[in-house]
């Protein structure tokens, strides 16, 4: 769901930056405060960590394999979706400048879709439901729901764009993205969840904080 | 990932030519300013069309100078056009908002309806992604990840970013080569993610156990280094040392060159 | 016919001039101790990686029980060759002991109880029942390691391929991988190649000895043979194990004793020539 | 004084019940080499953390150059005390060589000039010259090792503390590291603290052994007097040097050789030693 360099008019394309920039200042000065320094390394290995996992295959129906995204998954377990987008930004800002996967104009656009709007809305339908649904549940649904929102967001900034009509392009967007975001981001995130609170119950901030994280 | 890996692209980066030894700073400011003019071309000209086709040339011409391998280059292209390909392709068959009066015409034999306008706008679209894609392919074949940043931190990324940048570089190598080592131990003990004789979803939790190994892992890598990096003095201060180099004749004409070539494009084009 | 027949191997990495393996060839035969014996980069782990078809020759051939690998019978071929590779880290990934230990069974696509029966069977070889519920992560280095061979045995194979399997154990440690997969090879007559750099430790342990150099096989012979050629090793960036290395210290003096490469090998040559030398002392006054 | 100074140190891990280090006390002379010596998991590593203050006392202090370790002090003590920790991957943490040996004495604030001076002084004390813009995925592990001393090394230590330097390096890749340590304490006289359990190393190598044993020191003293105690060895799951055991091996033959742990003196011995034999065996007749 990477948008490229052209399909997005150049002051738009300025516009999302601004705003990807805002809210990587954000999740810096989250980082800040709740990690200190050690937050250089362990953000740089994650960073590492989920540009690998992003290119594990996961079979998903119709006999092709898809991937995971991870924003959510960072974001549930170090506990606020500024894990994601910081994350999420430092690899897309490598699969851009390195593989071209995204432009370089319209970065700003795939940071505020794939790291901005699906940690979000994944991480704060994930926080309420938690406590009715439990982790797993939680986890799942909490991962769908951010890929299928970041897809949306897609589609709404390709229709403002002009590039597509709007109609359309939601309904496509999501369809696709619903479809595969069960398996790919909902089930893995759940998987992926459930095991480290078995493994290292201790980095699922999650699963014990309570509060809004700032 | 794509059938190209970081090692290919590595390997390209490591070659000796004109292009590759233009200082890092110059080649980004290079990147930027490419994509920023693609961008800004109109989004419904058949001139444009012509300038896009002009630029394309002009980086072709650099990648033959920088002597990437030009099956890598089509590699990675091809690779990467079905992104571009997808959204382009559909355009003649909807109305785009901005264009008033549509001449349309029907797809021979299922006779489905596609606008003359829609066709140029998708050309162009494609057009822009394609300049684009050579752009950073080139861009990034002739310069080291290292490279990048350190010139983005004379360029005044900001110091945190630019460490935080430059230590996941270092790692996306260190887990690249533990995902291959953890691939390989599960090929060996016959993990196949098409295999028909267990459950799919068993399938899909050795997936996600793996993922989460890999989540593990990583955040274990950074709370070691955390350790390695406080005993060599680290603190909220740390800075990444820049090897200074100067910016020379052969940067300077490289600027004047693209500037002619880009002008003539752009004005005579 | 050898079980493993690894005929004019050669393979080169794409980014690196130099060949990985140069015309290799081996014969490994059913129920032997084989050791590979090379410093780091030699080509131990390009050659293991054949073995079992991760690789696949770019000239020459493997053949596994007599059929060369292809893509066809890999699935046959892993099920026959497993590799317990250097760090278990990168292959005990499963959140509990017995899910990991599973893993290879269940890909086999035995039915569940089949799989449970094998769990408990491979932990039991391994000496580790009773941690099935445990968490491989907080394990030890040594427990991993069991683990990672536990996960191996579970698919039953014929051959067994071990990396550098006392690397980073310490003492006690590597006594007790070394012991068991002895034992592997005595009880259960599975065939074992290791491939290792640690000199001190092969001798102790294999049938033959094969030495790798850049790329190529320099030696293929007993131990004793083996190390009874300094040059040899010398050449391919090895040492002399230590207590051969006492030993040829002496011969330079002008003791007469023999090359042994085990404590208890000199040991005994030690006593005799002490005695024969003192008898030969005595005979000259 | 003692440049560093261990005295009472109590530390546990909280998910642990056991504690990791149980009041050591452990003083080392500037200039010396120092072996600290221990099975896996004996809270030699978690020593070592309080050595420069990664980790801070839970009891007892940690005096380096007659001051405690407190909050205040890290960043001289940081200066004063360097660690190569053991895996090259958690140390060598930038993507070329330059960048990674720069990092230590940019954070000391040093000018650009001093910096690159230091790069180059450190790379050319390990050997390294001519590879600053390498990135460290494409050195093998002994190159890495040594980047990550140049590292170090770049900070310009009065003592440097080596997480088990030889930990999974072929014959000459070890003995390429042991002789580089031994050089910077012998020509730019730093102070070497080095944690193993490869009891084959050490002997070559230090002027004194400390033995940990489940978190408490339990011997402290000259190699040979280490290893001239089995039962103390034992009871640290680590074994005695191979040489160590082989003329042991001969004493229970009636044989009167000394304890020695190194080839050169176990050769020395057994040549006095026959020689004295026969000479007895002469005289009785």
């Amino acid at each position: 769901m990477h948008i490229g360099d052209g399909q997005i008019p150049l002051e738009q394309a300025v516009i999302y930056w601004i705003v990807a920039l805002f809210f990587i200042w954000l999740s810096l000065r989250w980082a800040r405060k709740e990690m200190d320094e050690a937050k250089v390394p362990i953000f740089a290995a994650l960073a590492a960590g989920i540009f690998a996992i992003q290119a594990m295959n996961i079979p998903i129906p119709w006999g092709t394999s898809g991937h995971m995204l991870g924003s959510v998954l960072a974001a549930i377990i170090l506990g606020s979706p500024f894990a994601g987008i910081l994350i999420l930004a430092l690899v897309l800002i490598v699969q851009g400048c390195l593989f071209g996967d995204g432009g370089i104009s319209v970065m700003g656009a795939n940071i505020l879709d794939m790291g901005v709007i699906a940690s979000f809305t994944g991480y704060y339908t994930f926080r309420m439901i938690k406590g009715s649904l439990g982790m797993g549940k939680a986890s799942f649904i909490g991962g769908w729901v951010g890929i299928v929102m970041g897809a949306e967001a897609v589609a709404i900034e390709l229709a403002i764009a002009g590039t597509f009509p709007l109609i359309p392009a939601m309904t496509w967007m999501g369809i696709y993205h619903a479809v595969i975001g069960v398996i790919g981001e909902g089930l893995i995130t759940a998987i992926v969840v459930t095991s480290v609170m078995k493994t290292r119950p201790d980095l699922v901030a999650t699963s014990s904080k309570v509060g809004v994280p700032a | 990932m794509h059938g190209i890996s970081l090692t290919d692209i590595e390997r390209e980066t490591y070659k000796n030519t004109p292009i590759h030894r233009l200082d890092g700073r110059i080649k980004l400011l290079f990147l930027i300013a490419i994509i920023i003019y693609i961008v800004s071309l109109p989004k419904f000209s058949t001139f444009a069309l012509w300038k896009l086709a002009g630029l394309e040339m002009y980086l072709i011409l650099l990648i033959l100078i920088a002597r990437l391998n030009l099956f890598y280059v089509a590699l990675r292209y091809v690779m990467l056009t079905p992104f571009g390909l997808g959204i382009a392709i559909l355009q003649p068959f909807f109305p785009q908002a901005f264009i008033k009066e549509f001449t349309i015409h029907e797809l021979p034999l299922i006779g489905m309806p596609w606008t003359e306008e829609g066709l140029l706008f998708g050309a162009l679209l494609f057009a822009k992604f394609t300049v684009a894609v050579t752009t950073v392919i080139l861009f990034s074949s002739t310069s080291p990840m290292t490279e990048m940043v350190e010139s983005a931190r004379r360029l005044k990324l900001p110091r945190e970013f630019a460490l935080l940048l430059t230590m996941m570089i270092r790692y996306l190598f260190v887990f690249w080569g533990i995902l291959n080592r953890l691939r390989r131990a599960q090929t060996s003990r016959c993990f196949d993610i098409w295999n028909k004789s267990v459950p799919r979803k068993w399938i899909l939790e050795q997936i996600g156990y793996s993922i989460s190994s890999l989540f593990i892992r990583s955040y274990e890598q950074g709370e070691r280094t955390f350790q390695s990096m406080l005993s060599r003095g680290y603190d909220y201060t740390a800075d990444i040392f820049v090897h200074k180099k100067r910016i020379q004749a052969p940067e300077i004409a490289f600027i004047v060159v693209t500037i002619l070539v880009v002008g003539n494009i752009h004005f005579l084009g | 016919m050898s079980i493993i027949d690894v005929r004019n191997l050669v393979y080169s990495y794409h980014s690196v001039k130099t060949l990985a393996l140069d015309r290799v060839n081996l014969q490994i035969e059913k129920g032997e101790r084989l050791t590979l014996l090379g410093a780091n980069g030699s080509g131990k782990s390009t050659l293991i990686k054949h073995l079992n078809g991760i690789l696949l020759p770019q000239k020459g051939e493997v053949l596994v029980k007599g059929e060369p690998i292809s893509k066809k019978n890999l699935k046959d071929v892993r099920r026959t060759v497993g590799i317990v590779y250097q760090n278990p880290d990168d292959q005990v990934f499963l959140p509990t002991v017995r899910l990991d230990v599973a893993f290879g069974p269940t890909n086999l696509g035995l039915r569940p109880d089949v799989v449970e029966q094998r769990v408990e069977t491979a932990l039991n070889n391994v000496g580790l029942n009773g941690i099935e519920e445990r968490a491989p992560h907080h394990l030890s280095g040594g427990e991993k390691k069991l683990v990672a061979i536990a996960g191996v045995l579970a698919m039953e194979p014929e051959v067994m391929v071990l990396d550098e399997p006392t690397a980073g154990l310490d003492p006690e440690g590597k006594q007790r991988i070394l012991r068991l997969i002895y034992n592997l090879n005595k009880k259960l007559g599975i065939t074992l190649v290791i491939a290792t750099h640690d000199v001190d430790v092969v001798p102790v342990f294999s049938d033959r000895v094969a030495v790798l150099s850049h790329g190529k096989k320099i030696a293929d012979a007993t131990p004793t043979e083996i190390f009874s050629d300094p040059d040899l090793l010398r050449e391919s960036h090895l040492h002399l194990p230590i207590v051969t290395r006492l030993l040829q210290g002496l011969q330079e003096d002008g003791i007469p004793v023999k090359t042994r490469f085990t404590v208890a090998g000199a040991r005994k040559e030690l006593l005799r020539v002490m005695q024969e030398q003192c008898m030969g002392y005595l005979l000259q006054t």
